[in-house]
Order: structure tokens, then C-alpha cells, then sequence
């Protein structure tokens, strides 16, 4: 059916949706396993010594097997973080919400997660009391369903 | 490498909000355009390369199937280009080697996005996997906004100077697009505007960031003999770089920017430059973001690395400064996106053959083209000369 | 889909505002008023229906608008006995390319108005080169099924 | 095109479901191609892979989701979307034009995750006209058989013929994805999905993941015994609205054409010992067979008939089982060239072919009723 848009344009409006079902492989089955253990799992590459997480397969860089599994530290330092407090379709999280990079003790990268435990509904507030560098840790939900958001949120210590 | 190659070239549409015309309509009014700045009709040409964002953004899949007649690419070869952010330089490269390969004489290159027919915000999500990213990635903005806390850490640069620069790029570029007739946003903005916008994701306020364009652009690239031919004052390609990091945003370092440095390093080696800052005339940098603009400024090696709001500030980068940046306004007031970075590249061939009419550098012989794709994944560079 | 397993299931589900443009939208309004409208290219002198901004072949801008046959000649057809998505109605239903009288391309549309249970009855109704003609729904909205289907005539 | 650029080493894996994950198989993939060649990552210059986002497990910008398990870290690259033969003759534009003296080419498509293909294809269609009749690419095909099937009688036995014969060719290609014989009888008694267009004759969705090593001819010496060369390629496009064409005479003759002058082929029935096409619906092979230049215009039927095609045969067709046999939407094309580059390279197994493989052809195409192919030669 033929509408309007603001100008009096011709438009059509539609809504396109396409189910996909993705296969989760061992890898992650294994570093969501962990999580039902409360446990956050890397890989170390045996080539150039650095721990990845989440667990890998492979080395991106040095294109070998991560057959080592560590158990990672549920602590870390924020790297960067950005409150999100716009809301569009589909969004994947209510906002508002803060989104981060926490860099966790023993790691060579950044984990990509939320920070949370506290009021989020002033940025002003929320700068005062988040800052890159502050130690956080991870806070686990009761009911674990092997999926990234069994970590509720990082918070600080 | 290769043989030379030259845009001889290009065509825009009138970018923006595009809901009087369909999509094929859109592209053909930028291929139209091409044949009128070139002179050539479609019979001119070996072959097309198209470039657009994800088939999700329109919902239309494979989009060079449905531009095939608009494009002019009925019983030619074609290629499509598709590499998110990144797609207009990439489509650009793509017609490049196709000429430079020997393996055609003439290619057209044609770029366009229709963003407000779809959801920009809610495509994006979809570029990060449902396992992981997507829930902490909020858009694009999220993403430059954590980029610029980080690089903000590691040079110790107070927020108020970084505010005041990026403040500064947003009103020179808005200033800028209303000397080019086919942006977007023309507006003029004021310092106070800028830094008082509302926040879309802190640092990021509104006048900091790119809007959703609807646009198409078109480029011809031919080989030397054929670009001396049909054009009087052909663009030629000096030098091409492209580098991808990682897919994983936290798994490598956004702020000294290996993806960016090494496309950079890559095209100023084919190029022989190696003082960009005094070398380039100008430079189209892709910039959605007015922090992302100055972080470039540094990964590029037009200043050194905490050093870009200095010099911003005091104007190196503005028009009449050493090196003019985005004189066209760039991203941050046009953002078609599959169109963005060809856009960049026809851009900086209209500064070399002095065609960019009122927001033309002065005698501008060498200039940069850039764009980036992903979550902060890829960059590809492409320079540009006056002489062969 | 029960995979034997572990997966992960997620939709991409996305909302689209397509612009229509002033020749679909004239196409439509025809169909409101039972007209199927084409327009001719003055190069070719082509007549393309559904109505075009440009001609396809000759790449300029099309001509005049012309209210085309409602009949014409069945160029081919295939009878669809499967869901899909996106289907125009419920299967059976046949899906056909059809010429109508006095145009230059073949125009995408349903065959119907007869029973389609069997292939055969079907087959033996169907003919490369059957005429048929359009029918139109009764309720009007400005989209390409305000024609019913074409049946034989 | 003389010795240029060369095919050094294959891997694929196979079409069934398999429960890993898309980025372990992408890396394994590519490791494969790697240990094979003798090199490691780090010795690859350009990256080239194919992949379109509707087919791509629901991620946008596909490329960028699986680029480091393409092994493109920190890498030049690009990625072609639609029929994945483009990716190679991207690869191929990309050696000649240098620095880079090699390219992985990868073509990535995890069918299993996907929806079914007519409910991908049927985004195609433009929003105003064509999506609102419902067609998809098994609606198209039903209508160009049909006009085949009248035009030249060509018959449904024909048509069904090429469903045995590709499916009997697929039980000896481990990688193929549907592995069971069949006859005759239960093509033509399977059901009339799009009358005349049965369901065994539409190809199925699979998995395809596939990589290639291309390398200058310097380097290829360097790297393998058995380069296969680069002879010719090109592609064309036809028009988007689908009663705008002539269903029958679309653009593959343009395509195979300008591959052949190429490749300096003037007479392709001798001079092509083994050919891969494209065949999602099974009357395609034989359609396929007209516009390559194997027979004259109508007599697709009759090739298949005279037993040419077979495996045996003086041209064979398929070897592989084709894409009856294995449907990775977005690979296709290239599981075709790999699949030719094999026979010539004499690493074909069991399905290697019986006469000596000197050159040979892959086709892909893309769209509705074959709008876009994509033709490439190669030689030993």
C-alpha cells in the first residue's frame, strides 16, 4: 500500500524479516560452557605467547591453531566505555546502557562488555563515577543460559 | 605496477533526503551526470563495478542486479564491490586494477546508498555476530566514541582542547558543504552549537557526527591512452592502499592504527611521497565522526601522534592551511554510504583538475582519498595527481 | 528446524520505507481506475509496461504514457503447488508471463479464474499463445494484485 | 591470455551441514590451501573473497565478520558479493596488475544457516512490482523452462535426465552434498513444485567453503608442478526486469564469447575437454550447453541424449555432481573452477574424467533465469 512521507512523497512501508540458525562450533561451546561455571576462558597462541578472549580457535595474526585454554581473571581495568542512551529498532539492549572495552588481568586484548550496578540515567553522574583505568569486575547472573549475557554486566570494585 | 591508469570523470547526485525518486532512478541520475562531465555514453565503456552496502540496508539483495539497466550494464562484464564503509574506495580500487590489469580500457564505477529507506542504526547491528559484539556495539557512534576515550588516554590530551578541535572541525566542514552543491547538511554551525549539542553517545554530541544520506556517484576510470583521448585533464591514480585488522573491536590497537597507517604506507610507497604534510595539496579523509577526522590526521602522518588538535587549532587543516581537509565538507555533512568513499575519490580528482568549483583548493596536484569499513576494520587510500 | 546441535537462532528483522517515485506512483493510481498503464520510448518507439522513468535499452528518459490492452497472449506459465515466502496468494496458483496486445515486453502476472487442483486440466487450458485477459479485484489499494489474475478469454 | 597467472593449490570442504562454526571452518579452509602450497600466511599478498550478506548466516558486511579467518589480517583485500567467479577474476586483475605475486580467493557461504534459498532470492525483486507478483529464482526458473521446453521441445524426460546424470557423478565426489542415486523415474515422479519444474530438478542448500591460491607465473614455478593457468574469464549481465528479456537468448553467449577470444578458442566443443557449470534447476545444464557454444541453438536436449556430457563422454559435463548435487548459493561458482582446476591438475579421484584434461570451463551464474554469468577457462 502506497503512503506518505513527511514531504508527500510516495512510499511504500514494509517489514522484511529472515530467520537464520548458526552453528556454535566447539569454541564457543566450550567458553559458554565456562561461563555456566562462572568462568571466563582465553586461548594462548603458541606462536606469539598472547592470550585472546574469548577463546579462539586460531591466532588471527599468526594463522595457527589456540589449543591452549586458560581461565582468565574476572577483573580488569576500563579501557573505553560509551553510554548508550538512544534507542533504535531493534536495539539488542534496552538502553540506556554502557558499552566497554575492559581490559582483564592477564590478557592481551580488550573483553567488549557491558559496565552496570549503578544509576545510568545521567551521563553527568555517570561520568563522575566511570573513568578509563578503574578497576571492574565481572557480575554473573543466577540463571546461566550459555549466551554472553550470562555475565550480566562488569561493575567496579 | 600495472599500466596508468586515470579517472577522467565523475558524476553526483544531489545528496540527502531522496524520497522523490527509486533507488535505479537514483544511480542513473549520478551515471547520467558521468557521461555529461566525460562526454562518453554507455557504448564507451568495457565494464561497471558496482558498490553498496549490505543488501539489508534497502532491502533489496544483490543490488546490481536491480541497477543493471540504470548502470548502463546490460551485456557487459561487472563486478561488485562490497566491503561495508570502505565500499566506494574499494569499488574505486576495483576499477583500478581492472584497468590497470590490461584486462579493460574503460570501467565504470558507480557507488550509491538509499539510507533512508531502511534503518541505518538497526543494519548496523547486524554487521556484528549475535554471539558476542552485538550487544555492546550501539551503532557506529559507540564505537568512535570509545575510540576517541582511548587515544584521549593514551596522549593525555585534556577533553576541553579535543572538545574545542573537533568543535572546530565540525563548523569549518559545515561551513564547507555549503560551497558544495551536491552535500547534504548545509548548515553553518557555531562553536556553542557544537559543543552544546545533544550527546548521541558521550563524547559524541550531534553536530559530530555524519547523517543518513541518500545518494549515488559515479566515476569512469580509463587507461592512458584512452584517458588522453576522450579528456582533456584526466586524474591519475599515483598510488592505492588498503589494509583490515582484525574482526573483534577489542583485539587490536584502534589508536595507533596499524589497518590505517599501513593502507597509508602503502599508497604514499606507490605514490613516492614521503612528507604527506607538505607533499599532498589536499585530502579528502573519510570522516563520519569529527573526532575520527583528527585521530586520521595522525595515522595518515600529517602530524605526529597527540598532535592533531594543535595543529587543528591553529588551522593547518582548514581551508587556506597547509594541508585543506574534507574542503568538501566531507562525510560528516554526506554520508550515502556505498557512495561515501567513491564520492572521497571523485572529490579529490576534481581538486587536481581544478574542477571542484567553489570549494576548490588552488593549484592542488596531489591529493588523498580515503575510506573506512567495519567496526573500525578496514581502510583503503587512494591518491591522486594531476600528472602522470 | 531442530538441528542435532547447539545453534544459535537470530532474525534479521528490519523495517523499510521504499520511495515509490512519480512513475510507479502513476502506475498505481492507473490500476485504481482499472487501467494498466505503459509509457513509449521516443528513441526505440518501445512500449513498456509496467510504465518506466527510463528506457532500459536506449537509456533516455520515456515518452508518452499509453493506457495499454487488458488482453493478451500467454508467453509462458508455470503452476505453483508449494508455500513460499512472499507469495502473492495461497498455491495453487499460476504464475505467468504474459504479452499484452500492443506492447514491447512481457508483462509478470497470475493466471487464474478456473480450477487449478489438476495439472492436467490445467495443461490442457493453457496453450503457449492462450489469450487471456485481465480481472480486476474488487477492492482496489494500488498494488500490482488490484489485478486479480488474467484468465482465459 | 598467455601463462600469467596460475591456480597453485585448492581446498574445499564438503556441502552437508556440519555442526562447526563458520569462522573455524573459514581458517581450516584456508590453513589447507596454506600447508599445501608450502607458505604461510604472512608470504600471501592480496586477499579476494565472495560472500553476499543475504546469504551470510544474517551478518551484514560479511567480509568483515570472517576477515581475519580469511587470513586477510593487516592484508590489501576485497570482497566480491554475488557470484563468486568474480572473485577470481578480481584475484587474477590483482597479480596482474602487481605488487602482489600472489591471492588467496575464498568463497564462503554456510547454507545450513540460512533460510531457504527461494525465500532469500525473492529479495531480489525490486519492492513495486516483481516482489509483489512473489517471484524468486524457482518461480523464474519454472517460467524459462516452460518457454524452453516450447520453444525448442525440449522434453521433461530431458530436463530430468540431468538430475541422474549429475547425481550419479556426485557419489563418487566425497565433497558433493547430496550423495544418493537416482532414476528417471523419481525425478519425474517427484513433485511438481513449480509445474513443469519438479523438486528433484531444483538444486539443494549447502554449505560451501572454498579456497584457492593464485600466484603470478614466477611464483607459481616456484610454488607447485601443476600450475593451472589463467586462459580467459569475463562475465555479463542482462537486464533486471524479467519480460524485458528473451529468457532463451540471455547473456551467456556474450560472456562465454569474450572468454573465449581470450583464451583463443574458436571452436569450443573440441577444444573444451571438461566443463563445470552452474545448474540450479536441472533444463539449465542444457540451456547452459547452447549459450557455451557445445551445441547449436535447441539441441541442448539432443547432447545430453548423444551421451557427450557424461562423464565418458566427449565433453564432459558436471563431473562433479554440479549443483544439483551441492548448492552453496554464493560459492557455486567457484566450487566449479576448483572443480576444474582439479581435473586438469589430474587430482580429481574418482571423478576424475577418462579423456586427457587440457582445458577446461567453469560457469557461474547469478539472478533470475541466469541474469548474470560468469565464464572461466583454464589450462593446463
Amino acid at each position: 500500500m502506497v503512503t506518505s512521507d513527511k514531504k508527500g512523497n510516495p512510499i511504500i512501508e514494509a517489514e522484511v524479516r529472515i530467520p537464520y540458525e548458526l552453528a556454535v562450533g566447539p569454541t564457543w561451546y566450550r567458553f559458554f560452557e565456562g561461563f555456566k561455571q562462572e568462568k571466563i576462558f582465553g586461548t594462548r597462541c603458541p606462536k606469539c605467547n598472547r592470550v585472546l578472549v574469548p577463546a579462539r580457535t586460531f591466532c588471527p595474526r599468526c594463522f595457527v591453531d589456540m589449543e591452549e585454554w586458560v581461565e582468565v581473571s574476572q577483573e580488569g581495568e576500563i579501557v573505553a566505555w560509551v553510554l548508550t542512551d538512544y534507542e533504535y529498532f531493534g536495539i539488542p539492549i534496552k538502553p540506556p546502557f554502557i558499552g566497554s572495552l575492559i581490559h582483564l588481568e592477564g590478557t592481551d586484548c580488550t573483553f567488549n562488555h557491558l559496565i552496570g550496578g549503578f544509576d545510568l540515567t545521567d551521563l553527568d553522574t555517570v561520568r563522575k563515577k566511570v573513568k578509563n583505568g578503574m578497576r571492574v569486575k565481572a557480575v554473573w547472573e543466577k540463571e546461566k543460559r550459555g549466551h554472553i549475557l550470562d555475565i550480566k554486566h562488569f561493575t567496579p570494585v | 605496477m600495472g599500466r596508468p591508469v586515470a579517472i577522467i570523470g565523475s558524476g553526483q547526485t544531489k545528496h540527502g533526503s531522496r524520497f522523490d525518486v527509486t533507488y535505479p532512478d537514483l544511480v542513473r541520475e549520478a551515471v547520467r551526470a558521468v557521461f555529461e562531465d566525460t562526454g562518453i555514453t554507455a557504448d564507451d565503456i568495457d565494464g561497471v563495478v558496482s558498490g553498496t552496502m549490505p543488501s539489508m540496508m534497502e532491502g533489496v539483495a544483490l543490488t546490481h542486479f536491480y541497477f543493471a539497466d540504470a548502470m548502463c550494464s546490460v551485456g557487459k562484464p561487472i563486478l561488485k564491490t562490497e566491503t561495508c564503509g570502505s565500499t566506494g574506495v574499494s569499488a574505486a580500487l576495483t576499477g583500478y586494477y581492472w584497468v590497470a590489469s590490461g584486462m579493460a580500457d574503460v570501467i565504470l564505477v558507480v557507488g550509491s546508498e538509499k539510507m533512508h529507506e531502511g534503518d541505518s542504526q538497526a543494519t548496523m547491528t547486524t554487521v556484528a555476530e549475535p554471539f558476542y559484539q552485538r550487544f555492546f556495539i550501539s551503532g557506529a557512534p559507540g564505537v568512535f566514541s570509545m575510540q576517541s576515550q582511548m587515544w584521549m588516554a593514551r596522549y593525555g590530551i585534556p577533553e576541553d582542547k579535543l572538545r574545542d578541535a573537533a568543535a572546530k572541525v565540525s563548523v569549518d566542514h559545515h561551513r564547507d558543504a555549503l560551497d558544495n552543491p551536491y552535500a547534504h547538511i548545509k548548515k553553518a554551525v557555531t562553536m556553542d552549537e557544537v559543543k552544546n549539542a545533544k550527546v548521541i553517545t558521550y563524547p559524541c554530541r550531534l553536530w559530530d557526527i555524519c547523517p543518513n544520506s541518500d545518494g549515488a556517484c559515479a566515476v569512469v576510470f580509463a587507461c592512458e591512452e584512452k584517458a588522453k583521448k576522450i579528456c582533456q585533464k584526466p586524474a591519475w591514480i599515483k598510488g592505492v592502499g588498503y589494509r583490515g585488522d582484525e574482526y573483534w573491536f577489542g583485539d587490536s590497537d584502534k589508536v595507533v592504527w596499524q589497518g590505517a597507517i599501513e593502507a597509508a604506507r602503502e599508497a604514499y610507497g606507490a605514490a613516492g611521497i614521503s612528507n604527506p604534510l607538505k607533499e599532498l595539496d589536499v585530502a579528502e579523509v573519510y570522516n563520519p565522526f569529527t573526532f575520527q577526522e583528527l585521530l586520521y590526521y595522525e595515522n595518515f602522518g600529517f602530524c605526529d601522534f597527540g598532535q592533531a588538535c594543535d595543529y587543528t587549532l591553529k588551522g593547518t587543516f582548514a581551508r587556506g592551511g597547509e594541508l585543506p581537509c574534507d574542503p568538501s565538507g566531507g562525510t560528516l555533512c554526506t554520508n550515502p554510504i556505498g557512495a561515501t568513499g567513491l564520492i572521497r575519490v571523485a572529490e579529490a580528482a576534481m581538486q587536481v583538475t581544478g574542477k571542484a568549483g567553489d570549494h576548490q583548493i588552488e593549484g592542488a596536484k596531489l591529493a588523498l582519498a580515503h575510506a573506512m569499513g567495519g567496526v573500525d576494520q578496514f581502510n583503503g587510500i587512494m591518491i591522486l595527481g594531476s600528472e602522470l | 528446524m531442530a538441528k542435532h546441535f547447539q545453534t544459535l537462532r537470530h532474525d534479521v528483522w528490519l523495517p523499510y520505507k521504499f520511495a515509490v517515485g512519480p512513475t510507479f506512483k502513476r502506475f498505481y493510481e492507473g490500476l485504481k481506475e482499472k487501467k494498466i498503464l505503459g509509457n513509449q520510448c521516443p528513441k526505440c518507439g518501445k512500449i513498456l509496461v509496467p510504465a518506466r522513468t527510463f528506457c532500459p535499452t536506449c537509456y533516455v528518459d520515456m515518452g508518452e504514457w499509453i493506457e495499454v490492452s487488458q488482453e493478451g497472449e500467454v508467453v509462458s506459465w508455470t503452476l505453483a503447488n508449494y508455500e513460499f515466502v512472499g507469495r502473492p496468494v495461497d498455491p495453487p496458483f499460476i504464475g505467468a508471463l504474459v504479452r499484452l496486445e500492443g506492447t514491447d515486453c512481457n508483462f509478470l502476472h497470475l493466471i487464474g479464474g478456473f480450477d487449478l487442483s489438476n495439472k492436467d486440466t490445467v495443461r490442457s487450458k493453457i496453450k503457449p499463445g492462450t489469450r487471456v485477459k485481465a480481472v480486476w479485484s474488487d477492492e482496489k489499494t494500488g498494488h500490482l494484485l488490484d489485478i486479480k489474475y488474467f484468465e482465459p478469454v | 591470455m598467455s601463462n600469467k597467472v596460475a591456480i597453485v593449490e585448492v581446498a574445499q570442504l564438503p556441502g552437508s551441514e556440519s555442526s562447526d562454526n563458520y569462522l573455524d571452518q573459514v581458517y581450516w579452509v584456508c590453513r589447507e590451501v596454506f600447508d599445501k602450497a608450502g607458505i604461510s600466511r604472512d608470504e600471501v599478498g592480496t586477499v579476494v573473497s565472495a560472500s553476499s550478506d543475504v546469504f551470510h548466516s544474517g551478518m551484514s558486511c560479511a567480509n568483515a565478520y570472517y576477515w581475519d579467518s580469511g587470513a586477510a589480517f593487516l592484508k590489501n583485500g576485497s570482497r566480491q558479493d554475488g557470484e563468486s567467479l568474480f572473485a577470481f577474476i578480481y584475484g587474477v586483475m590483482r597479480i596482474l596488475t602487481g605488487p602482489y605475486d600472489t591471492a588467496l580467493v575464498l568463497g564462503v557461504c554456510k547454507g545450513s544457516e540460512n533460510p531457504e534459498n527461494d525465500m532469500i532470492t525473492h529479495f531480489y525483486t525490486d519492492p513495486f512490482y516483481q516482489r509483489q507478483i512473489g517471484l524468486n529464482e524457482t518461480f523464474a526458473a519454472a517460467l524459462q523452462m516452460r518457454a524452453y521446453m516450447e520453444r525448442f521441445n525440449i522434453t521433461e524426460e530431458q530436463c530430468a535426465k540431468v538430475v541422474v546424470k549429475n547425481r550419479e557423478n556426485a557419489l563418487r565426489n566425497p565433497y558433493a552434498h547430496l550423495r544418493k542415486k537416482v532414476d528417471l523415474e523419481d525425478v519425474m515422479n517427484s513433485e511438481r513444485i513449480m509445474d513443469p519444474l519438479k523438486k528433484l530438478e531444483c538444486a539443494p542448500k549447502s554449505e560451501g567453503i572454498i579456497a584457492l591460491l593464485l600466484a603470478s607465473e614466477q611464483k607459481a614455478r616456484r610454488l607447485t608442478d601443476k600450475p593451472v593457468w589463467c586462459k580467459g574469464f569475463s562475465s555479463s549481465m542482462d537486464a533486471f526486469i524479467l519480460g524485458d528479456r528473451d529468457l532463451l537468448d540471455g547473456q551467456l553467449k556474450n560472456a562465454a564469447k569474450r572468454a573465449y577470444d581470450m583464451a583463443g578458442i574458436t571452436n569450443p566443443s573440441k577444444e573444451i575437454d571438461v566443463a563445470e557449470v552452474t545448474e540450479p534447476y536441472a533444463f539449465q545444464e542444457l540451456l547452459w550447453y547452447e549459450g557455451l557454444g557445445f551445441c547449436d541453438t535447441g539441441e541442448g536436449g539432443k547432447l545430453l541424449d548423444s551421451g557427450a556430457t557424461q562423464i565418458d563422454g566427449d565433453i564432459p559435463v558436471n563431473p562433479s555432481g554440479g549443483v544439483l548435487a551441492m548448492n552453496p548459493y554464493v560459492s557455486r561458482g567457484l566450487y566449479r573452477l576448483v572443480e576444474v582446476a582439479l581435473q586438469i591438475k589430474g587430482e580429481a579421484g574418482e571423478r576424475q574424467v577418462e579423456k586427457e584434461v587440457k582445458t577446461g570451463l567453469a560457469h557461474g551464474t547469478h539472478g533470475f533465469a541466469g541474469q548474470c554469468h560468469a565464464v572461466a577457462i583454464l589450462g593446463s
